[in-house]
């Protein structure tokens, strides 16, 4: 314990490896240890498409960032202080991104000659001085190490070099002065009926730790002091799960009962899987046999009486399609989640993108209009699934959430609200008719929105449909004047939300300048970094986040037109920026990445400064 | 929330009756009938009309939903819940229902097209599932709606808009196709023949898991007389065989005439010489290899001139969806206690800041 | 034969009955002789969504408006000149729409109680004399003398009453001097079997014209010259047959096997029907069990070497969304039909609507970029239809072609092509490896179009799915670079196209000035027809008419620099303004009817003089 | 075209020769092949790389096409044209291009999820419409690509990612679904046996006709070992019944049991006292009736332990869709002649304004 203990802001580790390495349990118990000590943090986990991609290449490397510190941290950051690397594909796929100057922990058992040769190398780069002029390297047979640890246990070979991603986890708990009791904890309970396999993790993870006090290569150590956040309780919290949280909690608050249909998709399945647990919640869930099914029995659902909510990515939004305009025309509270990922097509299924947004608004046959709200880190999935139930039930009508894989595999801390705390929810189901002869299904009240009567209800008996309805009666009607008059109907009920909804608020800097960043989405802890950053650095950039896209804030003009420029930065082709300058005639200006990675904070930092007055 | 009620007449109190005091004028929505005259659609609705009162159910409780084509209008003629979904999609949307409300009668009304063309899949796994909704496939053997092509169970060549050199599909067995989807009621009726249909639609009620119910239905605009040898009198004797549990099968001009098991090879047998009723193939609705056989038995030895069955083919029991689904609610609950939120909510692993 | 006659510019003449009165058969036969005699014309065919909606009631209406004359016709005509009512429903529903001092033929026989309490008469108009101030009417019962004229055949009285048709036919051939020597020919044609029926229609429609002979009521006939067309064969024509046309047309161009696999729905399906009859042309059809297989099968056509093709109206398109997205990313030749109809949802089946634009452009998951091309006449179905295989099998991309229920069934006179007039079509199926090892499949020309190598050519085995392609090579590429390249690699091929499109051209009016209207697909005939009126009114307007609207001619932002305003008419709630608007940050403003029915001249006039700079 | 060829290396010239000569590697494609080590996709992959020499197609002539799943990517690795559609429309994809390219061998290969679930129905119309393409459908009872949820084919009570509390879905059977959708060949093998499943494969190829070849595939990651029992050499004998065409349905570990029918009824029985060979229910692939009872007896007699049946179930023949369809284009233009463009577009009243 003579190392020097040097104390840090912030650090970003990349765990790498390959996809069977274990690399994302590594990352998720260091999470979850790094949240309980109280750091701010971002994570951004990044998989290959194939199940297990070959080992040892390029394509096979599964990721694992973390950002923590002392400070907020809004990002699982730009470029990595740590780099662990298990094999050679894993150093070459993220020396890239790694700082100079930084620490590289080398498995150097992961550098035999089938890797190097599968990833790539001519020479290996463990034998390559210069490395070790641009960064301290640690190179450590981890296999081996972990190996000797557990030579007694009466285990395959395969089994044990399981183990291997607890050494690493316990010496990056050593290295950052950490207590892995939460991790000790959970093999604990994991491998409960496993014994020997428990055994084996608990003392490679002693062995990874105190390898650290042993050698004698490192000289310091770290520390990352709590962050300043907020008072309250915390917890440690992805997109996914949260959504379905939100949904759960919205389901309660309202007295309704929770179904969800749905069908697999990447990065949409982990709601489902979420959701199924919670059998004692009352919650239904419906693996149906494809997404045009899975929206329709949420219909079904809905049209009973209950919360229906479908989830699902971009392929299976496109199949929703038709359904969602029966939605629309049913004006039956519904609530779709569409967690983006990279298209078109199948195109990149574990990469992240917000280029569903304009299929979201505009994808619908007809005059469709749905309201369209984006979360925009992990924990906002759950206030917006939250939100969306809310604006469902009090306004009879489809609601479509966008999520995107990046959050919904990203974690943060949350300091989660009290059940008694959350808005109330008013849904009512109507009981009986009014002084109607007739039940009149659609009529409606003040905010254009009709009742929501269910069978099972005596003298409500009614029919509805995807032909146009009468105003009113809610009869089939192929009166010109009365479609006219529906359509109207249909867009201004929509736009009316807007007087439910809080004005758009400047997140980061002064309610009016020179640039302002409009963001929506995932985008969001890149651009608060960056405006940040930019704001102590003298400039005049101010940032505003969209979680309503449509309706649009009633204030969001006005507040446009206070900058003199807007910058608006997306992980697609440009996608909001053609509604905001249809919507509002200004020139705004695109920032766009289309890598199937988030957006960094310095590349931001770089599209503010071209756009900034000279 | 404030309502804008602009008709102000004097409210009718809700008269709590049982159906079994209602009439089935009482099951007539006001919405005017739609359908081209001479419809088989009209009988069927009719027959439908005439069981409602008396099937034990509350109107309340009744739910009708549909996809889309001629037969889908069902829904809206009937004052009781509905939904005319969209194409293909009612037994998905009726799923999501039940699955919800157990406690409901749910009655899907579809077409050959809908719900064997864009609706085959979902159709398909409402079987396996054995949710408790009652399907009837209006079946027309045609496009109704959309003005007449030919449908996947338009015999072989049929001449329809769409193929006017004749149709080169071989069309599905709607029965056939149940049985290979694992349904656990099979039926089969027609718009025609009143009471039969009126049994069937009683039948299709009673059975716990989901109730397929074909039902054949003249056309007169697009495909008239498709069926006209198994409806009408002069030929009805001879080509159809209606099947009874626990009866011998027997048809012909003077019931003279019945089928005989040979191994699995299906024979017609004059009864009285050679054979008596007791020789013939005992109709036996839980025997899931007979109804097969009864189901292919015309197709597949075409030589033997078989007649068409009608009736309940197989009526098997297995666990509802629902039922399997409120279980397991009820079992979680038994077992953790109702969900508290808070504590969902924290999670596993907290930390406080003060 | 001592009638006066009187000649006519023009006539707008509304056949209207119950659905089983067969005014659409009138309607066709006089378009059609009509067009024979020389006239220019138009025709709106206008039915109920039920196949027979019940006898005598307001939604059982079918009526059939032809404008034609010896100007140019571009619209059915706002108001009708003459009225023929079968039923009391028919004149219920008809009556706003006809001209002060216009003619109405009234059947008397469709006027008895019933047909008055069907369709809300309280009291009897035929014995209205006010009726009698603004028209001429002359009440005739039809019924009545069709059967007389053939009392004595052997048919039913249904039967007998069918030809009631004809008489009306009859009537207005005798009205508006006419030989009905086609009809007559027709007649014998359609029932060469069917004697009796042949024998009734025949003595009817020439009782009809006898009727007007020997009755003293009619003091005028009237006789309207053949227009001053531009010489050359013409013929009549609706917009699917056109498009149908098109596509054979285009098939034998380019020396492809026409593949049309499609899902029957209103009003989409003639285009099947026509198709299927083209056996001989080697034209194959196939009915595939939904909207998706229907595309899908259309895919596997293209990937064989032939021109696939698919076809659907608003909601069937929803359902093809994901597909489509597989086909931009095929980057094969693919051609979309869309007949849009009025939505959301189910809609009103059978009314037209513009609805569908937005999802044309938008509605597909991840950045999804294709062309869209928009019919605008009857005729200009067969260009558009043309045109779209010109362009995806050029430039090895699925095409959208929309066009609406209007134009759908709406006839025209068309001065048809000789085929080989028709542009040549360069679609070139690779027959070899150029110099490179593999067969690179996604190695690209100057217009960054790759080239189409199909099953059966040795040596060019290669695959092809809906992950990301690597660039040049075409193989499954989880690169993030590779990923952007490919994104902008598929937006810039789409753009290239306007290289090879015309540059966008004024139709009616000045280059520049005060108003351009600018409109897409079938409002063309309306605008055309109020531009023209109001530039003969001295006003400062005019008229251009997008036919691709992705990508948009390279020069359209000019052209609308060049006007003080920009209105944009469109039949719903305001779609290519957003294009528009987003584009070119203009401040267009739109015009819009949503009422399942053209845009009338009078309308659009009244709209374009509320925006005239006063 | 104008084509900017990056890649200058000297071309190899294209040696033609038939399959014949080729070799299995021959068909290997340059794409490194990403299952999961031990996935049972490898040897599906292996076989059919090393039948494909042997079937007398070109292999140019040879197209695999899939829609989505770790199944699906076996077009991939195949040398031939391919196409990785999207999930659940490779069948319809295929349907397309087979209509086309009827001299084309079109392999679809799908899994338990792309082609029961998502994809039943175009399965299903296939199968009716008789399209001559090679159906491989790799069941592994689990959605692999997405991680591990149940699938339409995975056991009652299946525990997996989204049924936490075990599946309360009926399974498909797919060979039954495929029977009930009017399939003309429809059979069954399994990854670990190569050389039953070389034949299968052969034969699903000979088929003129949808073939639907059933394949168990052990997913190793999500649902290992779910076919084991038939798999592994310690129970294969007890619980597999190999069946061919014209020979008793012998099984056991001597070959000593044997199943007979009894009317409708199969039993097991014991070779050698009371019953011979003779005595046994022989098999024929063209009766459906039979093949319907082999499918579906274990799960209708579940008490008696009957053993699960592969080889080729039903091979039975019906015109294809698409010669029906070359005949139709054929019939038509020998009537009417060669289409006229030029009179076509003329149609048939047309007029002359000079
Ligand atoms: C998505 C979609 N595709 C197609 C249609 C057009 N369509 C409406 S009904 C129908 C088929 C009707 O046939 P069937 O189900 O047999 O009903 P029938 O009219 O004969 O009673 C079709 C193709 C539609 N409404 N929606
Ligand atoms: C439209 C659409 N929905 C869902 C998915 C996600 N998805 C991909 S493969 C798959 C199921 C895979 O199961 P199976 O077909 O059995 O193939 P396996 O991976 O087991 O071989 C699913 C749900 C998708 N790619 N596209
Ligand atoms: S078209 Fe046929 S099925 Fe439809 S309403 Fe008319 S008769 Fe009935
Ligand atoms: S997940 Fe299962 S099916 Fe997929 S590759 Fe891995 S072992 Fe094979
Ligand atoms: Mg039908
Ligand atoms: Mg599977």
């Amino acid at each position: 314990m003579n190392k020097v203990l040097e104390e840090k802001q912030s650090v970003v580790i990349k765990f790498a490896g390959d996809s069977g390495d274990g690399m994302q349990l590594v990352g998720t118990q260091f999470t979850n240890n790094t949240a309980l000590i109280g750091n701010d943090l971002g994570t951004f986990p990044d998989f290959p498409a194939e199940i297990r991609a070959p080992q040892g290449t390029i394509p096979g490397v599964s990721g694992f960032q973390i950002h923590f510190g002392s400070t907020e941290i809004y990002t699982p950051g730009d470029n990595c202080d740590v780099l662990v690397a298990m094999n050679a594909a894993a150093l070459k796929t993220n020396l890239a991104n790694t700082k100079r100057g930084g620490i590289l922990i080398l498995n150097t058992a992961g550098f035999d000659m089938k890797n190097l040769k599968l990833s790539g190398y001519d020479q290996n780069p463990l034998d390559d001085p210069t490395l070790d002029e641009s960064y301290s390297v640690y190179r450590i047979d981890i296999t081996k190490l972990a190996r000797e640890a557990i030579g007694d246990l009466e285990l395959g070979m395969r089994d044990k070099d399981r183990s291997k991603n607890m050494f690493v986890l316990g010496f990056i708990y050593w290295l950052y002065s950490r207590s892995p009791e939460n991790t000790l904890q959970y093999i604990e309970r994991a491998f409960k009926s496993k014994e020997i396999i428990r055994e084996a993790n608990l003392r490679v993870l002693k062995a990874g730790y105190n390898y650290g006090d042993t050698i004698e290569a490192f000289t310091s150590r770290y520390t990352v002091k709590p962050a300043k956040m907020p008072a309250g309780t915390y917890r440690s919290i992805t997109g996914n799960p949260a959504l379905a949280l939100g949904l759960i909690a919205a389901a309660q608050k309202s007295n309704l009962k929770l179904f969800y249909g749905t069908y697999p998709i990447t990065p949409a399945s982990d709601v489902l899987h979420e959701l199924a647990k919670y059998k004692n919640f009352g919650v239904r869930t419906f693996q149906a046999e494809d997404e045009i099914a899975g929206i329709c029995t949420a219909i079904g659902a809905a049209f009973g009486g209950n919360l229906g909510v479908t989830g699902t990515s971009g392929p299976g939004l496109a199949l929703k399609t038709e359904a969602m305009g029966l939605a629309v025309m049913l004006e039956l509270p519904l609530v779709i989640l569409d967690i983006q990922r990279a298209g078109p097509s199948t195109g990149l299924p574990t990469k992240t993108e917000q280029s569903d947004l304009l299929q979201a608004v505009y994808g619908r046959n007809g005059e469709c209009p749905m309201p369209v709200i984006a979360a925009y880190t992990p924990s906002s999935c759950f206030e917006v699934a939250y939100e969306a139930v809310k604006i469902a039930v009090e306004h009879m009508t489809p609601v479509l959430v966008l999520s995107d894989g990046y959050i919904a595999n990203g974690a943060e801390p949350w300091r989660f609200p009290k059940a008694a705390d959350l808005p109330t929810i008013q849904s009512e189901i109507v009981k009986s008719k009014e002084n109607e002869e007739k039940f009149m299904s659609y009529l409606r009240d003040e905010n254009l929105v009709r009742r929501w009567a269910v069978p099972g209800t005596q003298g409500l008996e009614h029919r509805i449909g995807g032909l146009e309805k009468e105003d009113i009666s809610g009869n089939v009607s192929y009166d010109p004047d009365n479609h006219e008059k529906m359509v109207k109907i249909r867009e201004a009920k929509v736009e009316k939300i807007a007087d439910f909804l809080p004005l758009q608020a400047i997140d980061s800097g002064k309610e009016s300048g020179k640039i302002l960043v409009l963001g929506w989405g995932s985008t969001y802890g890149s651009i608060k970094s960056a405006v940040t950053e930019l704001i102590e650095e003298g400039y005049d950039v101010s940032h505003a986040h969209l979680t309503y896209i449509k309706p649009f804030p009633k204030n969001l003009g006005e507040v446009l037109d206070r900058f003199e420029h807007v910058l608006i930065p997306e992980i697609n082709n440009g996608q909001l920026i053609k509604l905001i300058r249809d919507r509002y005639l200004i020139d705004a200006k695109g920032y766009n990445k289309i890598k199937g990675t988030p957006i960094t904070k310095n590349e931001l930092k770089q599209a503010v400064l071209e756009l900034y007055p000279k | 929330m404030k309502i804008q009620a602009p008709v102000k007449k004097a409210v009718q109190a809700d008269v709590v009756v049982t159906n079994g005091k209602l009439l089935p004028k009482d099951f007539a929505s006001t919405q005017e009938v739609r359908w081209c005259p001479g419809c088989g659609d009209y009988s069927i609705l009719k027959q439908m009309q005439t069981i409602l009162p008396d099937i034990g159910v509350d109107k309340k409780d009744i739910v009708f939903i549909s996809g889309i084509g001629c037969s889908s209008r069902f829904p809206y003629y009937l004052d009781t819940f509905g939904m005319h979904s969209i194409h293909g999609r009612a037994t998905a949307v009726a799923s999501g229902l039940k699955a919800t409300r157990p406690e409901l009668s749910i009655w899907v009304v579809t077409g050959d097209g809908d719900g064997l063309s864009i609706g085959g899949n979902h159709m398909a796994h409402l079987l396996r599932r054995n949710i408790d909704v009652n399907v009837l496939l209006f079946n027309n053997e045609i496009y109704g709606l959309t003005k007449g092509q030919y449908s996947p169970t338009s015999k072989p060549n049929s001449i329809t808009k769409s193929t006017p050199f004749g149709s080169i599909d071989h069309p599905f067995e709607p029965a056939a196709f149940a049985m290979g989807s694992n349904g656990t009621f099979i039926a089969r009726s027609m718009d025609r023949d009143p009471k039969h249909l009126q049994e069937m639609l009683k039948k299709t009620h009673e059975h716990k898991g989901t109730s397929f119910l074909e039902i054949y239905q003249n056309c007169n605009i697009f495909n008239d007389g498709a069926f006209f040898s198994y409806s009408e009198k002069e030929s009805k004797k001879q080509t159809c065989l209606f099947v009874e549990q626990g009866k011998p099968l027997v048809f012909g001009q003077d019931d003279d005439l019945g089928i005989r098991l040979d191994g699995i090879q299906p024979e017609i047998v004059k009864i009285g010489e050679q054979y008596s009723l007791d020789d013939l193939w005992i109709h036996d609705e839980s025997d899931a290899i007979k109804a097969n056989i009864l189901i292919r038995m015309e197709s597949l030895f075409p030589a033997l001139n078989l007649p068409r069955p009608f009736g309940v083919f197989l009526k098997t029991s297995r666990p509802t969806y629902e039922v399997l689904m409120e279980d397991q609610i009820i079992t979680a609950t038994t077992r953790y206690g109702k969900g508290d939120l808070d504590a969902l909510i924290a999670g596993n692993e907290t930390w406080t800041i003060l």
